[in-house]
């Protein structure tokens, strides 16, 4: 016995019971959605399976830096559905909320690198940055040229050194993807990336806690009147339990400490992406832009961009995530070329 | 009294971790599931499966550095997340430690823990009192140490290094976790043992339990 | 008394229980979730709340039959999110889970209507054609030329009388405007609109109920081990409950009764829509997507065209519907042609 | 003892239906959520609500068929469903029959109920027994044509009316349904009260706690 048994939902018995998900073996789960992926995006979409790695059917581009980017499986579509035309090159799919291993991005650099470098999407988790950090490594030693980005945009971490990455990373990936369409050189894209990740900020908050198939319970219980404030999307709960409230009122929660993070001012134009956690419908996300969008508003900070829906999300939580980037006219324009992936396209 | 320790009781000794991690994965994951993301017992029979399977292969390998060095490219090909560098580093480190041959002593196997574990805080810059498997390792590394030194047998010294891991594991319990996903709960940390700290034990115990002699 | 207390969830208090949802007042719900839409897409929508009409910026355009659909809130994308160039003209959102009125399809017809006339998409409810047939009336009456096609694809009834419209109605709507788009005139475009609803056949299944947040608790409440097969999409329970089984077996039982009643055979080529029903995590989608993919090939029976994700709703609840359509050459072409909506975008 | 019914009995009638509905709003809607989708209770409250606006700022109306007109396409334009349109054209039918003035016979309106139940049947296709509101409201109708037939006051004829459309609404818990959301649950549905039925027995009661003298 090297612990003590905790607490379990009565009803949970791990021989008998079926979750009420829609699944087979809990261990298939992140290789059948895969296989279930590719036959939905055949002209999209190349994936192999040993190691994991979902990459864009015309890569590699001659002379284009190569986006690359991975992630636990669980936060759908974030990455897989970002792959495409003026966004990534390729996405490392891990296991359920795990980092993917360093040969997941060394064999993706293979698939797609044409020639111009490439630049990691570095999440900023312990497991992400070693991962990656190793595969970094094992890249170069092969002769290739990566440079990294690192994203940590929540601001429910008081150490900026423990912010995790979130919505941030998909707003990234779309404008560094843009600039590499442009056939910018490596320095460049990286410094665009990082620019983002610089001036984008977000918070999350959680109305359940959210179940992954591999166990079969949910990572935590609720009271039916509390929320968790400050959460990531890995099924964490938050800094802090607070007491439901208004739509109205929990936004102001999320957005109050992200206009005081980034310092915006009067004048300042924000793009903001509110995404759902898995479970929320798109009537209540965009209830939450509503107040999102007057408050700025009333504060002289107009949104001149969004993205209502489920971007990154966290199996099957109920509730959101805000994130903002405090735009510039170069990183407008970016995000507004075109794109062409599973997920986003325009 | 010899206090080598083979090539052949290293398999062995990973073989009964494999089995270990195993047969504890539910209770690694439901350790995670309080404080982390729920995923650590997955990740490491993950590891533990392709790792065993790995040493199954592996029938013409006869030196000690190749062996660990190969178990570590296993596991940071398969377990992921945080502990599937940690670890990995942790047998790579050890691996360049032990040389070639398919004995080493005592002495240097309690310098491969040593280093194992320095280049797992170089890497992840955890202290002690971090909340992590460093909490385990730590105080091991250190029994060993000084069990070795004061001319124990192999079996004495990973006993007291094993007995020495499981203190350091319990002791999580009152952490606040200040690195790895634990610590994004803050406070709220405090109360769990660390699932990293609960699979190091585990590590230190098979040994304990395999390299004796 | 009109009649006796029933049962209601223990924690239920309607006086003080805050929802676990991201909304303020429920009465507010459709109209500030309308808001937020018309934030969002602030190039693609006009929006008009009394009565509440969502259409197309560019509308009316001149000559083309204006295409109009209806259909209670809670199914969001639908159909507010299927508004824009190449697919609907108009959308009049009802409150939750309710039929709008004629006065919203009249509203609507005055502000799409280019001189061609109009298409209403009715969904098989009583209170879908009775509301539209009224429209119908009295846009008639003043002048205006209506064809509708009656859309009810659901196979779980066996009247084919009273066959609920499910995820047809996605289809008919982006066909129907591909169709009204090269200008077809009326009489064209109702009657490609009648052949994607005649050859298109769904069935659904639900894991859990859903909660409108104008009642705060779920219509039905499932055992852990149960799931209700044969649901429509307004968080009514199915035909019957069965005992909870992989995905590829549930995928199955919604399969089997598509399949025959469609009368699918060896070298029909099939477009399948997997959609979500609102709590689901896309993860799994891919996972029912891939067995419909590989059962179906098994039989012949290629699927040339797919969409998995979220398309049609009902709240929050878990579980998924499935949609075959037999396609034709054309039906493919007329898929395929360009669509720019919040939802779909090609 | 007059027979004749006002106006401003009408215009009370439908007030006091408009409490009915906003009191049991909660009830309709739950009776919904067991065989329906749970919003039948909220629709009518917007129709009542409606409704009630629209009957306090019609001061200048003096005619019945004027007034039940302006009430048929209020609440055609606020209800919603199913519901909506089928007491709409109730309504509207009613005003037909009941054309201009200010009063009309009791055997006047026993006629305007019997329209208005046809033209919903006519537009639902809903026949006795299929669990629908049809089934509280034909009992009615035709205990209001006995009772004003065999020369029962209003007060008398309405009372009758309200129990025998009482009874017709405790009848459909037995009932499968045939039309309408119920209908998809087929015998599931069996056991459980139509809520339109339900909204139909308080316009009966209404109309008897009202319009007698
Ligand atoms: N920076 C670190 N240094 C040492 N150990 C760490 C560090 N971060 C995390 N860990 C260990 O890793 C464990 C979690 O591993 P795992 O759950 O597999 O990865 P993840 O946290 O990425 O999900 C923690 O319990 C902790 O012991
Ligand atoms: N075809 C029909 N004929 C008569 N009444 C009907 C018919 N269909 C439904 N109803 C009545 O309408 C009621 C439901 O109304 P409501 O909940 O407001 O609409 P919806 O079913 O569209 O949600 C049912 O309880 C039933 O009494
Ligand atoms: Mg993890
Ligand atoms: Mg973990
Ligand atoms: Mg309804
Ligand atoms: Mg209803």
């Amino acid at each position: 016995m090297i612990a003590p048994a905790n607490h379990r939902p009565a009803d949970y018995s791990p021989k008998t019971a079926l979750q009420k998900k829609l699944i087979n073996r809990p261990r298939d789960v992140v290789t059948e959605s895969l296989e279930g992926l590719a036959l939905a995006y055949p002209n999209l979409l190349n994936i192999a399976y040993a190691p994991p790695v979902v990459w864009r059917k015309d890569a590699p581009v001659k002379g284009k830096v190569a986006l690359i980017s991975g992630s636990g499986s669980g936060h759908e579509p974030l990455n897989t559905g970002y792959v495409g035309r003026g966004m990534l090159d390729a996405a490392c799919p891990g296991g359920l909320f795990t980092s993917p291993t360093p040969d997941q991005y060394v064999a993706a650099m293979h698939a797609v690198e044409g020639g111009a470098g490439a630049l990691f999407i570095t999440k900023n988790y312990t497991g992400g940055l070693l991962n990656m950090g190793m595969a970094k490594e094992m890249a170069e030693d092969e002769g290739f040229r990566v440079q990294t980005v690192l994203v940590n945009d929540d601001v429910a971490q008081n150490d900026p050194e423990n912010r995790r990455a979130m919505g941030a990373t998909v707003l990234v990936e779309k404008i560094a993807g843009a600039a590499a369409e442009e056939s910018r050189p490596l320095d460049h894209v990286a410094a665009i990336a990082q620019q983002v990740a610089d001036q984008a900020r977000s918070m999350g908050l959680a109305l359940t806690g959210c179940t992954s198939p591999r166990i079969g319970y949910p990572t935590f219980e609720l009271p039916a009147d509390e929320f968790e404030l400050g959460v990531g999307i890995h099924g964490e709960r938050g800094r802090q339990r607070r007491m439901l409230a208004s739509a109205d009122a929990m936004t102001e929660m999320m957005l109050e400490p992200i206009i005081q993070d980034l310092g915006l001012t009067e004048g300042d134009n924000v793009l903001a992406l509110v995404s759902g956690l898995g479970a929320t419908p798109l009537q209540e996300l965009f209830i939450v832009f509503r107040h999102l969008h007057h408050s700025l508003a009333q504060r002289g900070i107009p949104v001149i961009r969004q993205l209502v829906g489920n971007y990154i999300t966290s199996l099957d939580m109920a509730g959101c995530t805000i994130t903002l980037l405090k735009l510039t006219p170069e990183l407008t324009r970016l995000w507004d070329a075109p794109v062409h992936t599973a997920a986003l396209h325009w | 009294m010899t206090r080598d320790v083979t090539l052949e009781q290293m398999q062995h000794w990973l073989l009964h971790y494999a089995d270990q991690i195993e047969q504890e994965q539910a209770t690694l994951t439901r350790l995670d599931a309080a404080i982390g993301d729920a995923d650590h017992g997955v990740n490491m029979q993950h590891g533990a499966e392709k790792m065993r399977a790995k040493i199954n292969d592996l029938t013409d390998c006869h030196d000690i550095d190749v062996f660990l060095r190969t178990i570590a490219m296993t596991l940071i090909s398969s377990i992921g997340g945080a502990a599937g560098p940690l670890y990995g580093v942790f047998f790579l480190r050890a691996s360049k430690e032990a040389g070639p041959g398919d004995v080493i002593s005592l002495d240097r196997l309690a310098q491969m823990f040593q280093v194992g574990l320095e280049s797992i805080q170089q890497r992840g810059h955890a202290r002690l009192g971090d909340k992590t498997m460093v909490d385990a390792l730590a105080p091991a590394v250190e029994a060993l140490r000084l069990a070795t030194d004061a001319g124990q047998s192999t079996t004495e010294a990973l006993a007291v290094a094993s007995e020495a891991a499981e203190a350091g594991m319990l002791a999580t319990i009152d952490m606040e976790a200040k690195k790895g996903r634990a610590s994004y709960l803050g406070p709220r940390s405090i109360g769990h043992q660390d699932p990293g700290a609960t699979s190091a034990y585990l590590l230190v115990a098979s040994a304990a339990a395999t390299l004796g002699n």
